[in-house]
Order: structure tokens, then sequence, then C-alpha cells
């Protein structure tokens, strides 16, 4: 395993701290709202260009670490920005722009009450999901993975209704209990092997431990990070949360939470506990089974959902048992294909999240059976819409195809061919529940949309950006920033003990 | 208890007790350093001297022998003398309550300023007790039609 | 098994002592009654640290020769300490009788009553009515 | 001068106890005077302790023999680690309380402030002065010093604050003379009444029925003191109609004092040997505790009333205390420490927002809460949702880090079921604790624009609010700190045989 040469450098935590720096600035000038988002807009841009200072280093597979004080007798609060981090980083503090810009259309438009604490919890939720991408060790990805808990929930409850608050506590004792799952697996991790730094390859392939006390042990991270995972049993607090506003379903809920779930599931199997290990105890056939049932399930479910958040909220939570997959292939090539469907599958969602608010602001529509003939009269939205979903279903044009290609090979390389069929035939799936939804808005003839137009700039700007990268990334990924290879840089680092 | 006790052998026989008891216990206070006796048991015979003035001769009457809030000011008189005295050792150089050192401000030898300052600290916690029992008593008492 | 009896008579009376104290703190219903099983029990203790100072044939613990320290024979006199602790410990009982008793003035004062089982319905009946 | 601060560690106990007298003397006359002079005590006494500290870091542990008699004759009283540490939290938190409690106690016990400052004072003396001192029978005295003026803090309260006093008197002076008993066994079997020599002498001594009992007769003292879960009857009264102001200052250091004796009899005068093997007390103990966490947690999501609700989850608290104590193990016993603090700082908060909402709302029943308190008082629901989450143990308050060391010792002990419960109730914190939350933020009054515009902020006076905000803001940075804490002083506690 090469020595990754360290560099110490501010750059993560001034990462983490400038949209907490933000928040003083948004809570203040809650008077004048322009003033508020364009605070919101400069932490956004400064946060993004922060990351991308961070990236050519991760590109080359250096790591710029700072460990600031302890946080627990021989663990101390290290903010470690490995590609893999960095990485994330990038996806969700990218996204965030786009988001910021389609709340402040979505937030004027919907003439939401409390902008102050949403902007404020948004700026805190996003320095909470930097911390999760950059924690160095359990204890600090413990600390920031709970903060983002504390931060989500009055965003969940915005509108301040009773299914609100029914969402809201649901949530609470999801991710509380994660919580407790993970601090009991991280307290009796340190108890084994006195180390709780994560380290490329897994650090507990050294203790030597036998199954009987791993088995228990994995079951507990799952537990603990696969409550955000979205892994079947655990996944029941997504779709309540729909009841938050659009906004924050897209990024949070497409992006920042449950993508810090599926980080975490990332982290665990390839930083704790290491393929090898994996291997050896038969670990991973649990995650596989797990993300199979979750794959299939969430897209059957999804086609009987008639509203359309809850349909995309299931639509979620099978596409990110794909990257649990990925992780439980344990193959490098599956690794760089999970690592790659996190972003891919975040501009693709976030566009349909995207679009299920416009219409929800413009049209005052939430369920699909109304979406009927609103093609004509919001081309733009349901363009975008339709290109989304043609990636989600892995059609070649678009993004989502290339990552679930290298998910195939990746099943192809690790010996568990028969993989290949869940992936394709959760692509049919995808395209079931997906198109029919294109189909009506095109071609079905429309009642009640006289004089209604576009929805307001803000918000189909962003939605037609995001589909736009999909689309581009989908005919060459190596766009800009050349994810791919560093995905495959990733995926090396991790399994490369097993090839 | 009604006011004047209207029993005259009581109030006479009270009247003549009283003071033989608080001389006894003046004795049982200034001999208690270095003999059975001491602050705690000689307070407590003075308390009960003026208590029994109290029972006696009614509240009005023995106001004269110690006054209505004196018991409280007395109190505390009382543990300052007996804190002082530990302080003033502390501030002449020893530990609290290390009364060799009050040799340093009185003239005799240091066994004998441990005697004095045993001393003063008996007189001062017969003075504390004797006034806590007697505002005791009439905190107890405030409100009833007698006191 | 006598001799375990008649040798620890003193004990006995502690035990004795320390159950009537417990019986009236808890069974007994008016306040008061309360405040003397308290005291018994206070007595007790102070009684159980006396008969732990007595020795056989032991006097009271003042010096009669003063030939100085050296010569005294700690087996003529009975631990002293004990003694002096409980000086203090009766201190402590009157300072808490007295606590207690303006306690309960101040309850006669409120709720005319220092029957418990009163006192509990007329703190309920209180309940309903809003907190002054 | 600087001699006099040779004998620091007498000097908080003697000050206090001077200026509690004083203080009534001095303000005999204008009684107005009573409240600044109680304030510059307190502070003076803080700052000392804090000198304490900083001495024991540099000197190590320091013994001063009263009146310069060495034990087992003399009084010593020990300045280490732990009670420097735990002195500068107990008298923080009296400072800031007593701070808020100047418009309080003028509102809630009109005329009586000088008798209040005066025990107030005393109060603190007797607590000070368990913790500082190092002889079996001295903390008799100061436990009952401090106990006596505890009563009598509450009992000025409201219509039926006598009757809780009075049912805490009987229960705490039964407390005293078990804890007296107990120390009679132990003097007539070791000869000696200072710690650091019973503790040498015990171990010859060990099975010894004499021993045993007077041990028993101790804990049972120090259980009914600490409210540990069968013996905490006396609690929720005591708590919930005594004045605000005294709750707010009885509540953070009163069980403490009575665990940390606890943990100076568990660990530095009986030692482990004792209380492990040859008496499963540390087993017992650990149990009742996790059942008080469980009993107090269920118990205080049933109340309607904040302050009950806050006595109850007291219990539970103290809970974690007897819990990490009973553990037996380093990380245990840090975590203890730890949480003593936290749940110090946590409940001196929780209870000055109680406080402040009776003042203003002129109650504090969570039923009658609702949406416009938030507009009303926005900055103490700020501090009550800080101190909230950090009673639930949420980062990066105070209260997570705790739980992470509690929890970490009972990984280390083995003991599953005790990681359980101490994670478990949490999410029990969470559900009485988000109750209140979501009243205060979510439950829209009436149609919300209407009442947007009705409740005008009506915050609480800059002096009450000012020490609760300072309290919710020491949660975050002692959180932060707290393995700084850990490491700096309570690695240097070393019981022996851990």
């Amino acid at each position: 395993m090469p020595i990754q040469e360290i560099t110490t450098s501010l750059t993560p935590l001034l990462v983490v701290a400038v949209s907490l720096g933000a928040v003083p600035l948004i809570l203040l000038s809650s008077r004048r709202p322009n003033l508020r988002e364009f605070w919101t807009l400069l932490a956004a841009i400064a946060k993004f260009t922060l990351v991308l200072t961070l990236l050519p280093g991760a590109q080359a597979g250096k790591i710029t670490q700072i460990s600031l004080f302890r946080l627990f007798p021989g663990v101390d609060l290290c903010l470690k920005a490995d590609p893999f981090g960095v990485y994330f980083a990038l996806i969700a503090s990218g996204l965030w722009i786009l988001t910021s810009v389609y709340s402040i259309g979505y937030m004027r438009g919907g003439h939401e009450h409390k902008q102050t604490r949403y902007y404020a919890c948004f700026a805190v939720c996003l320095s909470a999901t930097m911390g999760i991408a950059f924690a160095g060790n359990l204890i600090t990805f413990l600390l920031f993975y709970e903060i983002l808990t504390i931060a989500t929930y009055p965003l969940v409850i915005h509108k301040e209704t009773k299914t609100a608050i029914t969402a809201g506590r649901k949530y609470l004792v999801y991710t509380l209990s994660a919580g407790l799952l993970l601090i009991a697996a991280a307290l009796w991790t340190f108890q084994l092997t006195g180390t709780l730094d994560f380290q490329a390859g897994g650090f507990l392939s050294a203790s030597g431990l036998d199954g009987k006390t791993l088995v228990p042990l994995f079951l507990l991270f799952i537990g603990g990070v696969g409550v955000k995972a979205g892994i079947m049993p655990l996944h029941s607090w997504l779709p309540t949360a729909m009841a938050a506003p659009t906004p924050v379903s897209a990024l949070l809920h497409a992006v920042a939470v449950v993508k810090s779930g599926v980080f975490g599931v990332l982290r665990v199997v390839g930083f704790v506990f290491g393929p090898t290990l994996m291997k050896q105890f038969g670990l991973d056939t649990i995650l596989i089974v797990l993300a199979a049932v979750t794959i299939i399930l969430a897209s059957l479910i999804a086609m009987r959902q008639d509203n359309l958040k809850r349909r995309l909220a299931y639509s979620t939570i099978g596409h990110l048992s794909y990257i649990v997959m990925g992780a439980a292939l344990l193959s490098p090539m599956a690794f760089s294909g999970a690592v790659l469907h996190i972003a891919f599958h975040a501009f693709m969602k976030i566009t349909l999240f995207f679009t299920a608010g416009a219409i929800y602001i413009n049209l005052h529509r939430e369920n699909v059976s109304e979406l009927s003939g609103i093609g004509r009269i919001m081309p733009w939205t349901m363009g975008a819409f339709a290109l989304g979903s043609l990636g989600l279903a892995g059609i070649p044009p678009v993004n989502g195809f290339v990552s679930k290609w290298v998910l195939g090979l990746g099943a192809v390389q690790s010996g568990h061919p028969y993989i290949l069929a869940v992936f394709v035939f959760s692509g049919l799936l995808n395209a079931a529940y997906l198109f029919p939804i294109v189909h009506r808005a095109f071609f079905k003839p429309g009642e009640g949309l006289e004089g209604k137009t576009e929805a307001s700039p803000w918000m189909v700007a962003p939605l037609v950006v995001t589909a736009l990268f999909s689309l581009l990334f989908g005919i060459y990924p190596d766009l800009f920033f050349r994810l791919v290879q560093l995905a495959a840089a990733i995926g090396g680092q991790i399994g490369g003990l097993l090839t | 208890m009604t006011g004047k006790s209207d029993n005259p052998i009581l109030s006479m026989i009270s009247r003549m007790i009283s003071p033989f008891i608080m001389i006894y216990a003046l004795y049982v206070i200034f001999h208690g350093h270095y003999s059975p006796g001491g602050g705690f048991q000689g307070g407590t015979m003075l308390g009960a001297a003026v208590i029994l003035s109290r029972l006696a001769s009614g509240s009005e009457l023995s106001r004269l022998l110690l006054g209505k809030g004196i018991g409280t000011l007395m109190g505390a008189i009382g543990v300052f003398i007996y804190f002082g005295t530990g302080f003033l050792a502390m501030l002449l150089g020893g530990r609290f309550l290390e009364y060799k050192y009050l040799a340093r401000i009185m003239p005799v030898s240091d066994a004998m300023a441990r005697n004095w300052g045993i001393q003063f600290v008996e007189v001062g916690v017969g003075l504390a007790v004797m006034g806590i029992m007697v505002a005791l008593y009439d905190d107890i008492l405030t409100g009833e039609p007698d006191a | 098994m006598l001799r375990f009896l008649t040798g620890h008579y003193g004990y006995w009376f502690t035990l004795i002592l320390l159950t009537i104290g417990l019986y009236g703190m808890i069974f007994k219903r008016n306040l008061v009654k309360k405040l003397i099983g308290m005291t018994i029990f206070q007595v007790s203790i102070i009684m159980f640290y006396l008969t732990c100072a007595a020795k056989f044939g032991g006097t009271v613990p003042v010096l009669i020769d003063d030939s100085g320290p050296a010569a005294v024979n700690p087996a003529a006199y009975i631990n002293a300490l004990p003694h002096t602790l409980m000086l203090t410990a009766i201190v402590v009982g009157v300072a808490t009788t007295g606590v207690a008793f303006a306690i309960v003035i101040t309850i006669y004062k409120r709720y005319k009553t220092l029957d418990e089982d009163v006192l509990l319905e007329r703190m309920k009946k209180d309940h309903d009515a809003p907190a002054d | 001068m600087t001699h006099l601060l040779t004998n620091s560690p007498v000097l908080p106990v003697l000050i206090l106890l001077s200026s509690a007298l004083l203080g009534t003397v001095i303000a005999w006359r204008r009684p107005s005077l009573s409240w600044p002079f109680t304030i510059s005590v307190v502070a003076v006494v803080t700052a000392i302790s804090g000198y304490n500290l900083v001495r024991v870091l540099r000197e190590g542990p320091i013994h001063y023999y009263q009146g310069n008699w060495a034990p087992p004759i003399g009084i010593e009283y020990v300045l280490d680690h732990l009670s420097a540490f735990v002195m500068l939290v107990v008298n923080t938190v009296a400072l800031l309380v007593l701070f808020h409690a100047r418009v309080v106690v003028k509102a809630e016990t009109p005329g009586k402030e000088l008798g209040y400052y005066g025990t107030a004072l005393l109060m603190l003396c007797g607590f000070n002065g368990i913790i500082i001192t190092g002889d079996l029978f001295n903390l008799y005295v100061f436990l009952e010093i401090g106990s006596l003026s505890l009563y009598g803090l509450i009992a000025v309260g409201e219509r039926k604050a006598p009757i809780a006093a009075f049912r805490y008197l009987v229960m705490g002076t039964l407390a005293g003379c078990f804890y007296l008993l107990g120390i009679g066994f132990l003097y007539m079997k070791t000869g000696s009444l200072n710690m650091a020599d019973t503790a040498a002498i015990l171990p010859s001594m060990l099975g010894q029925p004499a021993v045993l009992v007077g041990l028993m007769f101790v804990f049972l003292g120090m259980g009914i003191k600490m409210a540990l879960f069968p013996l905490h009857g006396w609690l929720p009264d005591a708590y919930t109609y005594a004045p605000s102001a005294s709750s707010a200052l009885i509540a953070p250091i009163g069980t403490k004092v009575g665990a940390y004796v606890l943990l100076r009899l568990v660990y530095f005068v009986f030692g482990i040997t004792i209380i492990a093997r040859t008496l499963p007390v540390a087993k017992v103990i650990c149990w009742l505790a996790a059942a008080g966490i469980i009993y107090g947690s269920i118990l205080a999501i049933a109340q309607r009333e904040l302050k009950r609700m806050l006595a109850y989850s007291s219990i539970a608290q103290i809970g974690y205390v007897a819990l990490g104590i009973g553990m037996a193990n380093r990380w245990a016993l840090t975590g203890a420490i730890l949480h003593i603090m936290n749940h110090a700082f946590m409940k001196g908060c929780l209870f000055l927002t109680a406080a402040n909402f009776r003042r203003k709302l002129g109650h504090s029943d969570i039923s009658r809460f609702d949406w416009s308190i938030r507009k009303k008082m926005p900055w103490t629901m700020a501090a009550f949702s800080i101190s909230a989450l950090s009673m639930i143990g949420l980062p990066p308050m105070a209260g997570f880090f705790s739980k992470l060391f509690l929890a970490m010792g009972a990984v280390n002990g083995k003991h599953w079921i005790f990681l359980v419960v101490i994670l478990f109730s949490s999410l029990l914190n969470a559900v009485y604790f988000f109750r209140v939350l979501e009243k205060a933020y979510l439950k829209p009054a009436g149609d919300a624009e209407a009442a947007d515009g009705a409740c005008a902020r009506d915050e609480a006076v800059p002096s009450m609010l000012i020490p609760t905000l300072i309290m919710a803001l020491l949660l975050i940075i002692l959180g932060l700190l707290s393995t700084v804490i850990a490491d700096g002083i309570l690695a240097h506690i070393a019981p022996p045989g851990l």
C-alpha cells in the first residue's frame, strides 16, 4: 500500500468553517432577504473554490490533514482530506451552489415563512457534511454525523404542520438510534484495536479478531450508517421526510444526508474492515443481500406511489443501494463504480427533485396523476425531467449509464455475475416508474393549465444546469474534475489489496 | 404559661435558682479547656437559665434578662469569637486554629498561648450556643399569645 | 449465648431504640410524633457511640494523677473520643430539631393540621387550585 | 498576604462560614446590601478555588492539617485533583445561579433576602467543606451544615414547600444518622477517623462483619443524600415546590456532592478490593443506578410541570454518575467525574430557564407552553434548547462527551447491559426534551400570522438572562474541552488499585 504523502494545511478546516462563519451573518441580516441570500451564495461559492484547491492534491493521491485538539483520549479531531473525502466534498459543495440559487426561487415563489432559520440550518448542514467528508477518524465522523442530524431536524419540520412534526419525530427516532449504534460500534472497535483512524484497506484487518466478534461489530456499524443510507429495513424515515420543502429534500435527501450515510458505509467497508477481512468472514454476503433486496423492493414500491416526491424518495433508496452493492462486491472496479454513482446519481436525482419543486410552486400539483399535459407549458422543466429519468434508467447518453456500466464491470470482476441481473432488472423498473410521467407530461391532454407558463427562471436555471451536467458527464465522464480517474484511484486504493 | 405565672412559688424559685445556674454554667465554661465541661455544656446551661426565666415569668419580664432579637446576634458574635481566634492564629503565621502563634501578641509562652486560645474558643462557643438556644425558643414562640 | 446477651446489653438497647425511632418516623401520622421518632433515632446512635467507648473497669476520662502523660494507663480510663464526637452530634440534633419545628409551625399555620393524611388531601385540593 | 495564601485550601470554607454570619450582621440594617455582599464573597471563593486547582496542578496533592495537628489526631483537609476540580465546578455554578437569583428571590420571597442569602452561603460552606475534608466525622458535620441550610432554602417556597422540606428533612437526617452509624462501626474497628488512615488499615480486616456493616450503613446514608434510585423519594417534591432560586441552586450541586462523597468513599477509603470482591457493592450500585436511569427518564416523560420533569431527569442523571462509580474502571471513573461537571452546568441552565419562564410567563407548565413562547423569550428558549440537546447527549455539547466516556467504561468492563442502558436512555431523554421543544418551536398558536405580531419580545431581565446564556455557552466550551480536562486534571486522580 503506497505510503500517501501527508501535508498539513488549514484548508480542510476552512472548508468546514466557511459556512459556519456564514451562519451568524445570515441570522443578523434576517431583515434584508437579498443580503441574506447573498451571504449564502458567497459561502457556497467560497466553499466550492476551497474544495477545488484541494482537488489536484487528491488526484495525485496526496492527503492534506489537520488535527486540532483531543476529542477523546488517544483520538483527536482530525480533518483528513483524502481523495475519497475530497470527491464527496466536491459533489456536495458544488450542488449546494445550485440548490441555494434554486431555494431562493422556491422560497420566494412559495412565500415560505421563517426563511432565515431555513438558510442558517442549511449552512450548518453543509458544514457538517464537509466535516463528515473530511473526518479522519471514527469519533470525528460521529461528531459531525450527529451535528448533521440536529441541523437537519429544523429543516424537516420547516412547514410546522402536523404532518411535518410527525415526520420530524420519526426522522429523529431513526437517526438518533443510528447515532447510538454507531457510538457503541466505535467504542467497541476502540476497545478491540486501540485506534480509530481511517486507513485505506481497513485497520481492523491487522487485529486478528475472529468471526464471533467481527460479525456483531459489522452489524452494529451497518445499523449505525445504514439508517442514513436507506438500507431496506431502516429506510422508512426517508419517504416521510418528504414533508420538508423541496430544496431540502433535493439537497439533503438526495445529496447531503443520505449520501453521507452511504459515504459512511463505504468508509466502514473500505477504511475500517477492509476487503480481505470482509471476504474472509463473509460479511460482504450480508451487505450484498441487503442491497439487492433494497434495490428491487424500493423500485417496486416506487411504482405504486402517486405522490411525485415519495416516488422519487423510493427511487433514491433504490439508487443508494446501488452504491452499497458496489461497496459490498469488494472489487476495485466495483468500488470505483460505487464512488462514481455517488456523483452521477446526485446530479440526476437533484434534477428530478428540482422539477418536482418547480411543478409544485408553479402549478401547486404534487401527484403524478395531475401531471398530464404540463410538458407543453413547462418544456424546459419537463425536458430536464426526461433527461434525468433517462439517466436513472441507465440509458447511454446520460451519466447514469456510465456508473451503472462500471458497477456491472465490478460485479463481473468480483465473481458475482448474477448481480448484473439485479442491475438490469432494476434499470427496467426505473424506466417503469419514471417514463410514464414523461409520457403523461408530453403526450396527454392537460386540463386547467390555461395561462400558466414556465416556472420562474431562478428555479429553471439550476434545473437545466444539472440536467446538462448529467448529459455532459454521460458523454465525456472525465470532464472538468476527471471524476472517473479519481474514482478509479479511490477504488484501487481500497480494493488494491484484493487483486 | 400564661403571662405572669399565677403560681408565686414557681416565679419565686425560678428567680432564686437562675443566678446559681448561670454561675455554675460560667464555671463549666471557664474550666472547660483542661477538665470536663466546656463551651457547649456551659452554653446550654446558660440558655436553660434564660429559658427558665422566660417560662416562669413570661416573656415580657424576662425580656430584661435577654432581649428579643439579641439571641441571633449573640449567636453570631459567639461564632465570630471562635472563628476570630482561629483566623487570628492564621494571620499570625500559623495554620487555622494554631493557637501557638497567639504567643506572638500575648506575653505568654507557647503552651499558655494554646491554653488561652482554647479558652477564647470555649467562651465563643458558650456565647453562641446560649444565643442560638434562646433565639430558637423565641422564634418558635413568635405569634403565640403569651410571647 | 447468655453471656453474649448480657455482655452486649448496651448494643441491644441501641437496637431497640433504633427500631422505635424508625417505627415512629414511618408509621406515626402526626408530624410532631415523626419528629420525636427522629430524635429517638439520633439519640440511639449517640448511645451506640457511648456503649462502644466503654471499657470494663475504666473510669471517667479525667486525669487523676498528673504525673505527666507517660504514667497514664489507658486501660484505667474509658475512650474519650466518641464522647467528644457525640457532643457535636447532640448539637446537630438540636439544630435539626430546631429547623424541623420551625417547618412544622409554618405547615400548621398554612394547613391548620399536623395529621399527614389530612395534609395530603389539603395538598391535593390545593393542586387543583392554581398554585399561588 | 502571600502567607495567607499558603493555607488557601481552607480559605473557601472559612470565608463562606464567616461571611454567612457577617452578611446577616452587616445587612441587618439595610437588607438590600445582602445580595451584592453574597455575590462578591462567592466570586472571591470561586477565584480561590480556581487558584487551588492551579496550585494542585503545580504542586500535586496538598494535605492541610487544622491547627497543625497531624492525623489521626488532627482533622486533615486534602486538596487533590478530584476535590479541587469538583470544588471549582460547585463554586462556579453557585456564582452563576446566585447572580441570577437577585430578581427571583426578591419576587418569590419578598422581605426574606437577608436570611435567604445567609443560608445560601452557609449551604455553600457545607458543600465546600464536604468536598475538601479528609476526615470522616468532619464530613458528617459539614454534611449536616449543608443539609440544614438546604432544608431552610427549600422551606421558604410556595404553599406546599414546607411539606416537601419536612419530608426531605426527615429523610436527610435519617441519611446523616446512617452515615454516622457507619463511621461509628468503622472507627471502633480501625481506631481512626482519617480517610487515608482508614484506607491503610481496612485491607487488614476485610472479612470482619463489623466493617461490612459499617460500609453498608455509610452507603445507605450516601444513597439517600445522593437520591440514588430507590432512595430518591424526597427529590421530586423538594425541587418542584422550592422557590426557583433555591431549586436552581440545589439541583445542580446538591446530589452531586453526595455522589462525590460516594466516589471518595468507594475509591479512596474502602478501595476497590472491598467494593468489588468481598462485598459486591459495586454491582449493587450499578444495578440501582441503571434502574434509576430508566425509572427517572420514564417518569420525566409523564410529567406535566417543567420543574418536576427536570427533577425526575435529575434522578436519571445521578444514575449515570452512580453507574460510572460502580463500574470501577478508569474510563468509567473519568466519565462519572466529567458527568458531575456536565450535569451541574446542564441542570443549572435548565432550572435557570425554568425560573425565567416562571418569572415572565407566571408558570412553567409544559401543557401551557405554546408557539408564542419562542417569540416572547427567544434567548431563554435558545439556552433551553442547547442544554436540552446536551442532556440528550448530542455533540458538540458536553453531555455527549461524558456519555462517550461512560459508554467506553461500560465497553471496557464488558458490562453490555449497562452500555445498552446508557445509550438507550438518551432516546428517552430525547422524548421528554423534544416534547417541550416541539411545543415551544412548532405548535402554531391559532393562525400563525395574527399571533405573529401579537406577542412582542418580552425577554427576561438581563441580570437573569446573562447567567443562563453563560451556562449554555459553557456547555459547548466544556464539551469540546472535556478530553483536555480528562487528560490534564482527571488523569492524575490515582485511586489505589485502579
